[in-house]
């Protein structure tokens, strides 16, 4: 088992015809994920690689019955081809772009949020589940199959972190990029939910970052439902307090967002919580030499 | 992105908030010429992206010319918490019959809109918060919906204002929330918002942050880039794309990805370092960005060392490499360089390194190790100097 | 029992300070309705008759705990009052102002299908529960308690079917009017459905008229869903043909929307159709005498 | 509320859709100057809230200024399925390479906006409909969401448009919904949607219907209604706040709420009468609104007779004929009335109307009996005649 993508997931690109999708795509498709079809208005008929090209989601869906939509067009298409996506009935969305206006994402969150269709991401890595699928960016040659479930907000430190785990003999059951927009499709506690159903996983990590409040809430979350252990990395405890969001932000929740306020709120509901990827990777392993 | 006070109240008057009259102004000249075609008294305001102007003497009241020409002299230039002042809102002067506070922002929590109302505007929020945490009325607001006008008049009745403007609040609630929509922004703050003497509401105040993401949909909040106000090497690294943070250590760090330079300053710390700067060089860094990037870190004088922590996913370390071998024989670069390349083509890219035989340039396998070897050669350059 | 008003029913009524407002708010109260609140903004902390008035119906719910909201605001306000009952939480919403513009409408329509609140109307007479509560314009003194579930699209018509089934002994368990605006809060499926599950209705009267297609589609839901007696009757057999739609209108769906191709659809279904107000008390006392 | 096509294009062009230039004419010296000012060759097109202009000779081609003034001169005053041509517009002339079809419209089924599109148009969309029911692709669109580019893209591609201009219709169609949802209209339709030989696309047609609830957010569509088009019967009961449509038969008819009096016309038809008019005298109806709607029914030189069905809720039935007792005194009436009340005071109705012992008036108890009897009464007034 895994979460939300493996050998079930029949992939369609949006963007394919562009550099990074097509680069991606196949980079997806040489793993093992079923690529089914790419969609870029006007290229219908057209194929990369073989795959082919629709000029609309909704062809895509009644012609390869695509499930998981992978998103690689610019920033400001992306909304509209978010909303496409889910209108032709697509149960999965990763939006990997980068850079999306904060009130477009807020309208398809609240839409998205009211029907069937899961949204992860904007400007997230995607999702791997070794061994089965890759759906996004995250270089897969260093993750193998095992039972740590890896969530995170960040890119580039999710690959670190599973990294360190890796050298420690853990391989994982899915890594979960949720993206750090102040507006994302998934939270938290919404994978974790997933990995605690999940026969495979044994453990969740989550790697979180200063800003918003939902290490702080995931944390509430996971003292009251979640009987596996967690283990959490904050990044930004030397950060500068941030220049985006000013005073009033602050004020809403109580909380500052800082790293230290949400160690703090982990460690309070009992989550270890690693000062450095290192530590992350020993603390996972000192729990898994008691637990297993 | 944010505004200035007068750049706020500019959108807040494209959308129907009230604002007293007023011009910017950048000499003293033209704060006078400003003034007289305003009528006095006037108040001269200092515009800078940083609170407590008035208790720093950047908020002036003038009844005549002359009171504007020493005021504005006196605040042109100035320094308020850091920032030299170089530009000058000279405003009508209003009769304060009470002072509100009214806001719209992005609840990243709950995804949403918030719109904020309270009766005891003029002073900090926080300070509000903490004088009375119930003085504060907050409320969602569905975007799809959007701000309907029972919002409004809840957060008018709710805070308990006077009687006599509940109505007039809550328009301009209705008008602050188009505005933030509108405009794309991300916080829309008024404070004080003002009832005159004559029962006249306005925006006293405004903070504005738009989403630097939707400039495109905003071709003249674009133009508002305030530059002059800008550190010059915060600068040079926007234009050349990348996201860089100045900070007040001796380290200078790149990384590729926000949430891995996060942690790398971290790891730095924790080594008894102090970084120098944040700097995402981005997912995909080619070589010419890494030139950029070098460049930009050694123009900070306060650099002893260089720590290039990478992990390679899209970013391909041997483009990394070759990134800093070019930079190196562009620049002429006098501190120590401690290099981690991990991740896709992690050999390769170690081995451009070694073959270029760079002076100064220590190749560590791990994030850990490289943070105490950069820390340890700041140290050394700091005991030579 | 009966359906969607009964004792358990705590009214507010967003306008009461109005002429409409009072007159009717006060009627209903004489007829037994608990009557806890109104609201008027800037008229909070008055009161009418001594019911209370509120500034927000938040207050409202907060001070009396209504459930039940009648709406008698001008129709440039309605929709507005609409939706502040249903953030206030309240469960039902009857919406008695006639005029409102369609497209107001339809996004608190779309609004409120997403949520927990049932909104019945708008530019209907609201409903009765003969015997419980009154919360409309519906003259209470013409109908007594019974069996008869009666739901129509249309107000005097209403009366005069409820009069004719009184004049043959029938009373009802409830009369519910659900508008004849394009956009309504609910539509007969939805009540047939409340009358259905209600123990105390044994037979279900709907009154339709000519114009969109609920009727139609009442008659496939009533086919498929409901074993309780239907009889329906269908206004507008003579009307010329409506000016408001244009011809795009009528393509759309197939139907021409005519009382004649209404009345075929449910007898195909089997649903028995009275051609005049007293034909339809007859059936529904021929089929009375059969099944009770 | 129906737009004629000129004043439909006055909403297009405001919200950014492509229409040939044209101007409106009254008479024949304003249509020279507009074809004068246009350039020829220009179309002549007759003004009706009707379709069929074309077939009924209402539209025509002008190449000079001598065939718009034979044109305009023989379509002025024309008589086109019963409507008289009181105003043309001016068109430029297109040369039509593709003829399409486009609408958004209320779906009141779905409760939803819906938009259509057929690379067949020219033709009634019911013939489209027939000749090929796939050639017709329609969408339904979530009014909070409101149109998203896909949608239009859909909607081309689905259609099997040219490619070259699916960019441009896709355009065309979001602007349509923006006038549809902006403008509160409940239809727009365009037909057809032309791709002109330079490939630019072009709405040649406009029918837009708008909410007249919504009129008072549109004070200047409010101004388009074309009061001379109107029956002067239906205007006066328009300017009186009356619901009425006129019809062709002799039996004058007011009752209280649509539904109801939708169901006098089947029982008045159903005993064998033709009625003469719908008229709604709506809820809650006084005695002054009873004054006016007799005034309006006894309008119509056809009523032999004239049946009063009320049942009283709201309505008071004393009310109602007290309202009757007062138009007796104002107007010479010479037609029987029948009139049936129920209801809210029906007895003190009934008493009113004893009292007063008008001539010409029967009191029934039931419907069904009162439509018997005023049909019965208009067959012996048919025959005196």
């Amino acid at each position: 088992m895994s979460v939300l993508v493996d050998s079930g997931t029949k992939l369609v690109v949006s963007g394919l015809t562009g550099r990074e999708g097509s680069f991606h795509g196949m980079n997806n498709r040489r793993y093992g994920t079923d690529l089914v079809a790419g969609v870029t208005p006007g290229k219908g008929g057209q194929d990369v690689e073989g795959v082919p090209v629709f000029d609309t989601v909704h062809e895509a869906v009644a012609e390869t019955g695509a499930n998981t939509s992978m998103i690689f067009v610019p920033p400001r298409f992306a909304a509209d081809a978010i909303l496409e996506a889910a209108d032709a009935g697509i149960e999965l969305v990763v939006c990997i772009t980068e850079g999306i206006p904060v009130h477009d994402m807020l309208r398809v969150y609240t839409h998205l949020r009211r029907g069937p269709t899961r949204l992860i991401g904007p400007n997230c890595p995607g999702i791997l589940s070794p061994g089965k699928a890759n759906v996004g960016i995250i270089p897969a040659h260093f993750f193998s199959e095992g039972n740590v479930g890896l969530v995170s907000r960040s890119g580039t430190l999710t690959y670190q972190i599973g990294n360190e785990l890796a050298q420690r003999g853990f391989g994982n059951s899915s890594i979960v990029g949720i993206g750090g927009d102040p507006v994302q499709g998934s939270s938290f506690i919404e994978i974790i939910d997933l990995f605690q159903a999940d026969p495979q996983t044994e453990l969740i990590v989550m790697c979180g970052e200063i800003g918003g409040e939902d290490e702080e809430r995931a944390a509430e979350h996971v003292a009251e439902h979640v009987d596996k252990p967690v283990v959490a990395y904050i990044a930004g405890f030397t950060a500068p307090p941030g220049k985006t969001m000013g005073h009033a932000g602050a004020i809403i929740s109580g909380s500052k967002g800082t790293a230290q306020a949400k160690a703090e709120a982990l460690e309070a509901k009992g989550v270890r919580v690693g000062r450095t990827p290192t530590e992350v990777a020993e603390i996972a392993a000192e729990i898994a030499g008691a637990t297993v | 992105m944010d505004l200035l006070e007068y750049q706020g109240k500019q959108l807040f008057r494209a959308h129907g908030v009230p604002v007293p009259d007023g011009r910017p102004a950048a000499t003293v000249e033209e704060a006078v010429e400003a003034a007289d075609e305003l009528g006095y008294p006037v108040v001269v305001k200092a515009q800078v992206l940083i609170g407590g102007r008035g208790k720093a003497g950047g908020i002036k009241v003038a009844g005549d010319r002359s009171e504007v020409e020493a005021h504005a002299g006196a605040i042109l230039g100035m320094d308020i918490r850091g920032l030299t002042v170089h530009e000058l809102y000279v405003e009508r002067a209003s009769e304060i019959a009470e002072e509100y506070y009214a806001a719209i922002l992005l609840d990243r929590t709950a995804k949403k809109p918030m719109a904020m109302l309270s009766r005891m505007g003029g002073m900090d929020v926080e300070e509000i918060a903490a004088t009375d945490p119930n003085a504060i009325v907050r409320i969602h607001v569905d975007p799809l919906l959007g701000f309907s006008d029972f919002h409004g008049r809840r957060l008018a009745f709710e805070a308990g204002i006077a009687g006599d403007v509940v109505r007039p609040v809550s328009v301009v609630l209705a008008k602050l929330y188009e505005a933030f929509a509108e405009e794309d922004a991300v916080l829309v703050e008024v404070n004080p918002l003002l009832v005159t003497a004559d029962r006249e509401v306005v925006a006293l105040d405004a903070k504005v942050t738009v989403d630097g993401n939707a400039l495109y949909r905003h071709p003249d909040t674009a133009t508002f880039r305030d530059v002059s106000a800008e550190d010059p090497q915060e600068r040079m690294a926007k234009e050349r794309g990348l996201t860089f943070v100045k900070l007040d250590g001796d380290i200078g760090i790149l990384g590729n990805g926000a949430g891995l330079v996060m942690s790398t300053l971290d790891v730095v710390a924790q080594a008894g370092g102090h970084p120098a700067n944040f700097l995402d060089a981005g997912g995909g860094s080619k070589a010419e960005a890494i030139v950029d990037a070098v460049e930009v870190i050694l123009s900070n004088r306060n650099v002893r060392a260089v720590l290039f922590n990478i992990f390679g996913g899209i970013t391909r370390c041997d483009e990394v490499a070759r990134g800093l071998v070019t930079a190196f024989g562009q620049l002429d670069v006098k501190v120590p360089f401690v290099v981690r390349l991990d991740g896709t083509n992690d050999e390769e890219g170690r081995r451009i390194l070694a073959e270029a035989n760079l002076p100064n340039v220590t190749v560590e396998k791990t994030m850990d190790g490289a943070a105490a070897r950069v820390v340890e050669l700041a140290r050394s350059a700091e005991a030579v100097s």
